[in-house]
């Protein structure tokens, strides 16, 4: 299956690109979509302990199961405000 | 009123959508954008949304301070892009027949608003330097840890 | 900015008094004309002052807010006479570098003037009757008592 | 002495007036005064125990010594904001 994700801010500038369509076999948990980008994007591996994960505008933690087609927001820590 | 916005936020507008006649109070907090921090000095500030998520973010917000609180109208206001010295970057107003619940909810908003909502800040200083603000960052030096950090909190968790 | 005013209360203008490229957040309260209080209706309000102490106690205020908090700027503008339904009766804004004490401040300055500033409110209900509010009064029926109400905390007293 | 005593809501309404001049003794204090107005303005008793007292812009209590020309305010609990 294929999920697309979305980087912003500091994610952004280390994946260096603001998004990436993954292909992950089917079950796969968004740990295992992390495990995927670190290969892929290594630059992101300085940063991967702090990232936060959304999936269909809702955070999610790393045992979250995806679906075919979602899309995946990838991101540091938020500092609106 | 939720709104993401790139031009300069009218305050004013924010404020009157919350009046009422049902209402003793109204509380409203403009975040603006501060020369120092410390010793270092701003030049001025870059805010990133993720748009989608972050209207989502600030409606849900609006919703459980609406259950928390005994408010009778909410408005979110963040703006997004470049912002100079002294602009405001977010304004929450909020009304309530008495003004602690006023407060409490108005405090409880941007408090949360700043855990929770996908909007990132860039520092642009004026030696030039520039730097995402990501409070709690912990590069991980060379090593891919598996931890992750604590999400942010999720309507009906703790307080 | 500390005023008593018997035109409406530009509370806009109270705002901008109080921004600066030194402050982080600015907080506004303003008290407004509320129709229901428990089952009473109001139709207006009218607000009386003794001016010259009023203004005194208020400049007061702003002074031992400077010492208590670490405020930027701070205003105060109250209004009286006749206040209909929805019209605002107090503005008070504060700026700070942080928001915390922007929020503490503004809240201590709105408990303390309601405590201490010589200004009083009498209610006209929509039954056509009209009272004073006077809060914790206590009418001694036939008896010049000699007690006194423990006086508005001044200056340099207990929080 | 001679002080002048200013009313304000309910106590003017108490007074019936919102001033008086009132002739005291060298070394008179506001209890003082208070006596002599609960004579003068006897309506004003019902809310005795409730009045408040200012001199020169600040509050002061029953003990306060007064001086000749004082201006004394006189005013039940206050209910602005």
């Amino acid at each position: 299956m294929r999920v697309q994700v979305l980087f912003f801010a500091a994610a952004r500038d280390a994946a260096g690109t603001d998004s990436l369509a993954i292909e992950l076999s089917h079950g796969a948990t968004i740990q295992d979509l992390k495990v995927a980008l670190m290969n892929q994007t290594p630059r992101l591996s300085s940063i991967s302990g702090s990232l936060l994960w959304a999936v269909n505008n809702q955070y999610q933690s790393l045992q979250h199961v995806l679906k075919d087609h979602d899309t995946v927001a990838c991101f540091p820590p938020v500092s609106g405000g | 009123m939720i709104q993401l916005v790139t031009d300069p936020i009218d305050y004013s507008a924010v404020t009157e959508s919350v009046r009422s006649n049902d209402a003793g109070a109204v509380i409203l907090f403009l975040g603006t954008v501060r020369e120092f921090t410390r010793n270092e000095q701003t030049s001025w500030l870059e805010y990133e949304a993720y748009d989608e998520m972050a209207i989502a973010s600030m409606a849900q917000l609006e919703a459980e301070a609406r259950s928390r609180f005994p408010v009778k109208e909410v408005a979110i206001v963040h703006r997004k892009g470049r912002m100079d010295l002294g602009e405001i970057s977010v304004a929450i107003a909020v009304s309530s027949p008495h003004r602690a619940d006023a407060y409490e909810a108005g405090r409880w908003l941007i408090d949360t608003l700043k855990e929770r909502v996908p909007i990132w800040k860039k520092e642009h200083y004026s030696d030039g330097r520039e730097e995402w603000q990501h409070p709690g960052m912990t590069p991980v030096a060379g090593s891919d840890s598996s931890a992750t950090p604590k999400l942010p909190a999720e309507k009906g968790e703790a307080r």
